[in-house]
């Protein structure tokens, strides 16, 4: 049905998108705890800067990682004199360009969900002798779920659609850093790949499908969606 | 795998793709490790191996993006030469009859009717800076300067007009020969815009064995036939 | 186990006061509608910090000049005034969820004994948003009981059982309150319910 | 500061982001509230389908807007014969190309606050003799208010950043639909552009900086919020 | 005014049933903790549909056979067991929401004097979650009040009011029974609230 090259493809969509979700997802996390919970000066400007990636077109992202994790950029400098690696041409840039790309969406997901929680049960579990992390981990993060699912789903999406960013990072290298949407764009420069073009962008609706039925097995799972179900 | 095995790695123009593709097959068939392709707008390969991407070689849509890459100081001395030419075409949706032959003076505002003129953004992308050019040679981009639908790139500027969204572009004629939705117009003079030539360079931080040769090959009459076979002229 | 509290918290214009001791036994809080019980308790359970003032509680200072210990550092038990069961756990979940983090010396009720006493043995597998306004607050005072707390912040904890409940659940209460010499602190608008447990009244002015 | 040319193409980018983010705005909280809230079937699939913009590179929206939207397509034709109107090359269609890349961002956010409105509330307002819509208006509607302000945030922050499809679909006209990613865009191509880029992207960023001080002055003036502050 | 009540409901294995008529005046439910009151309380404002019977009240079917009136055409009053204060409203807001949506030919009660005689003038501008829980209670008395309902429905009114209050509270209902002739259906565990009050005690056996 599919040709390797095409398996090739999705394979590493999926691991691109994957890790770069996964990767992303506590530091997302932290980012929607910090904006949520706390008042801070540089709070709006933090804010600002979360969602900067959305605002800017991806190929403008994608030249500022270019800029910072090129091997001649300071980051790309540092990774490559401290652990001798660059993100460049690799898939792991290719993943760096989308867990960025997706960290507004996630980041924005987890905080309305974090903005929901009822703060006094968070207070009932520290009389019945949690601690700070404990009521956390038991109580905070388990009511938030619902956010944390929703800012998976959507990070992932967001990561299997990735293109500009992507392409002017990493450029558009066969196995390495070529996801569906490079794949795509090649496939639309070639007159008459309209059918290539269809049959990669299928897939590309598949894997999203995928991700939203794992998502809403999970949801069901969520106390909040039994009690709803009355269960 | 070690570097032999996997062959240079090659930043080339979108617009390349087809051709450069069966080149590069017909030098895998020799027995070389096949050249790791990547195809993107030149603009975006230049400012990746500025930023000190570990490429082979470059082959971009024009002169000034590889002369910018010459500026940085990152081709290796002697390697650049002009690979290819284009010519550059009018064409609009296969089902018309409309011939228009560009020459000075030439009715387009006129065939355009209502429509406008699809082309590639004559500010930026190098097909668009071609076709600009050619038109103020030919005395009619005023007529048609306030009704363009600037596109991406070529393939989003002939879509448009595969699509009917616009009656006329301007293309490469490479592009206009490999779509069955269109049909060429007319074909411009060659003496009305600077010439259009495809430059290929070794780059500075090339460490592949095979990237010379690749390079020459590509410049050998083997190689310059397969590049004819799709509508490259010489350069 | 003596309880000393002196306490001060404003809220806008309104000022929370007390000021009071009470020996070991059961201490009942009186006053009107928001005369501020619940707010003392709050401040005793760690919730609410007071303005100023201190709170000890059999020689340990739980907030006081430069004390002011976290809420799970004050081994207090506290059923609330408004469950506030966690609703993503199962009643079982709920009842444990103090159990376990206490130091099983320190445990002075077992589940089944709290499950048995409370009537709840059926409800252990249900969600809290499923059950009665009065099952809830039972399973909210075993949650309390199993931390195997120090001290026992109580508010209003039988209001809606019915009597018979209320009669099992007060023989309880008079049990911890002498043999385990628990301190308690116990908000109630029933005269019949602080006529029969409290060992003390202290009554807040509205 | 700005020149005029730099002043219309803020002025059209506010134009197109502020269009497309109101626009949308209804249909994205039916399609959220109908997620939220119903289990009918289809519903994983209209779910999906509400993804789809993020899921596809850019480039292929665009391309299926032109397929739909163009003067061959079905709904472009039918544009045209009724209203004698067509949304190729207008600031219209790139409001419409933005509209729908924003559409999964809004729907997600508001329907994650829809999920979490207590419906017993709900309850309570009918029997105080509010009809069914009485009761959406003063009690869901309003409870469900943080979802429906981050939307808008996300919605107008993607909306100025979106360029793949709004030039494949509207292509890149100065004055019509030369919003601020496009003219970046055109920057970026030329060799030494790399100034007026910053130029420009700095002032996408102090556009999405404005909407997010806006909207959290909003967020202040939400019960919600001021219930935190203890008001 | 009668109430003619005939409901049916399951909850997993678990049935609620309940079957009586009672004439105009206050009926108090009794019952254990998880009988089923609040549950009957719920079908009668239509908030839960009984799987089968019929609920009539003096005369008007709101619930039967092919009757399933929607709860804001019941015209019923309810405080619930949890107060349910609109969260996004201040308290006048939320004393004034049903009072704006009757009928002001249907209205028996006016907004100052129900804020009188619950003494929540201070309270007028103040969020409901920073409200005390007797301080909430009294809220939601009025709210269902001012919304000039035909019959009332109460939920443990009073439970966490101190006994002045509840003797003013308890004023005003036998006023709206005796003088308004509304009927009343109330859930209550206290016995001399039952017995001051009550026309009409329905027993339910958990
Ligand atoms: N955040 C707040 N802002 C303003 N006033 C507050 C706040 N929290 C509590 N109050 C007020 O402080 C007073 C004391 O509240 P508290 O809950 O302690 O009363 P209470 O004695 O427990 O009353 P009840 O018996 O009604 O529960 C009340 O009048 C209440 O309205
Ligand atoms: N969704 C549900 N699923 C399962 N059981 C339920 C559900 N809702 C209510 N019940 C059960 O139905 C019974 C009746 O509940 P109801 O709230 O009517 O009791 P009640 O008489 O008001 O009790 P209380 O005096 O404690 O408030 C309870 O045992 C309760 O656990
Ligand atoms: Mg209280
Ligand atoms: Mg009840």
């Amino acid at each position: 049905m599919l040709s390797p090259e095409e398996w090739g493809i999705v394979a590493l969509s999926l691991k691109v998108g994957g890790v770069a979700v996964l990767a992303c997802l506590p530091l997302a996390f932290a980012l929607a705890w910090l904006l949520a919970r706390h008042r801070f000066p540089g709070r709006l400007l933090l804010d600002a800067l979360v969602h900067l990636p959305l605002v800017l077109p991806p190929v403008v992202t994608g030249w500022l990682l270019l800029l910072a994790f090129g091997p001649l950029g300071p980051v790309g400098r540092w990774l490559n004199d401290w652990f001798g690696t660059t993100l460049m041409f690799r898939w792991t840039g290719a993943a760096l360009a989308a867990a960025i790309m997706a960290l507004p969406l996630m980041v924005r997901a987890m905080r309305l969900s974090i903005e929901g929680v009822d703060r006094r049960l968070e207070g009932a579990a520290r009389t019945l002798g949690a601690g700070h992390w404990h009521a956390f981990w038991t109580i905070s993060l388990p009511l938030a779920l619902p956010g944390v699912l929703a800012a998976l789903v959507l990070g992932f999406a967001r990561s299997i659609g990735e293109f500009g960013a992507t392409i002017t990072f990493v450029s558009n290298i066969p196995g390495e850093t070529r996801t569906l949407p490079l794949a795509i764009y090649s496939a639309l420069q070639v007159p008459g790949g309209e059918a290539m073009v269809t049959r990669l962008a299928l897939l590309s609706v598949a894997l999203s499908l995928g991700a939203l039925l794992v998502s809403e097995w999970l949801v069901r799972r969520t106390p909040a969606e039994r009690l709803r179900r009355g269960d | 795998a070690t570097a032999a095995e996997r062959g240079p790695v090659v930043m080339a123009a979108a617009s390349l793709q087809e051709a450069l593709t069966a080149a590069a097959d017909a030098w895998a068939a020799k027995g070389h490790a096949r050249p790791l392709l990547s195809f993107a707008g030149s603009s975006a390969l230049a400012r990746q191996i500025v930023a000190g991407a570990p490429a082979d070689l470059f082959l971009s849509a024009d002169e000034p993006w590889m002369d910018a890459v010459a500026k940085a100081g990152l081709l290796r001395p002697g390697t650049r030469t002009t690979l290819l030419g284009n010519r550059l075409v009018l064409v609009g949706p296969a089902s018309g009859r409309l011939r228009l032959t560009p020459a000075p003076g030439f009715p387009l505002a006129h065939a355009l009717g209502g429509g406008r003129l699809a082309l590639a953004d004559p500010d930026a992308v190098p097909a668009g800076k071609y076709a600009k050019a050619a038109l103020t040679a030919l005395g009619v981009w005023r007529g048609v300067a306030g009704r363009l639908a600037p596109a991406e790139n070529v393939r989003a500027a002939m879509a448009l007009v595969e699509h009917g969204a616009a009656p006329l572009g301007i293309v490469y004629a490479t592009d206009a020969r490999a779509s069955k939705r269109v049909r060429v117009v007319g074909i411009f003079p060659a003496s009305s815009h600077p010439p259009i030539r495809y430059p290929v360079a070794l780059l500075k931080a090339s460490r592949h064995p095979d990237a010379m040769g690749f390079r020459n090959f590509l410049a050998s009459r083997e190689g310059r036939a397969i590049f004819a076979r799709y509508g490259f002229a010489a350069p | 186990m003596a309880i000393e509290i002196d306490v001060e918290k404003r809220f806008g214009t309104r000022t929370i006061a007390a000021c009071f001791t009470a020996e070991s036994g059961l201490t009942a809080l009186f006053g009107p509608s928001g005369a501020g019980k619940t707010s003392i308790l709050n401040m005793v359970a760690g919730l609410l910090r007071p303005d100023r003032g201190h709170i000890r509680v059999g020689g340990r200072t739980l907030f006081g000049a430069d004390v002011d210990l976290p809420p799970e550092a004050r081994r207090i038990g506290y059923v609330f005034q408004d469950g506030r069961l966690f609703p993503h756990r199962r009643v079982k979940a709920n009842l444990l969820y103090g159990y376990h983090l206490a130091d099983p010396a320190r445990r002075w009720m077992g589940f089944v004994e709290a499950v048995a006493f409370l009537g709840i043995e059926p409800l252990l597998g249900r969600w809290p948003q499923s059950l009665s306004g009065g099952e809830a607050q039972r399973v909210a005072i075993g949650r309390a009981l199993l931390a195997g707390p120090e001290i026992l912040l109580m508010d209003e904890p039988l209001s809606s059982l019915d009597a018979a409940r209320r009669g099992d659940i007060m023989a309880v209460i008079e049990r911890i309150r002498d043999e385990l010499r628990l301190p308690i602190l116990y908000v109630s608008h029933d005269r019949t319910e602080v006529d029969r447990l409290a060992t003390e009244v202290v009554t807040l002015n509205g």
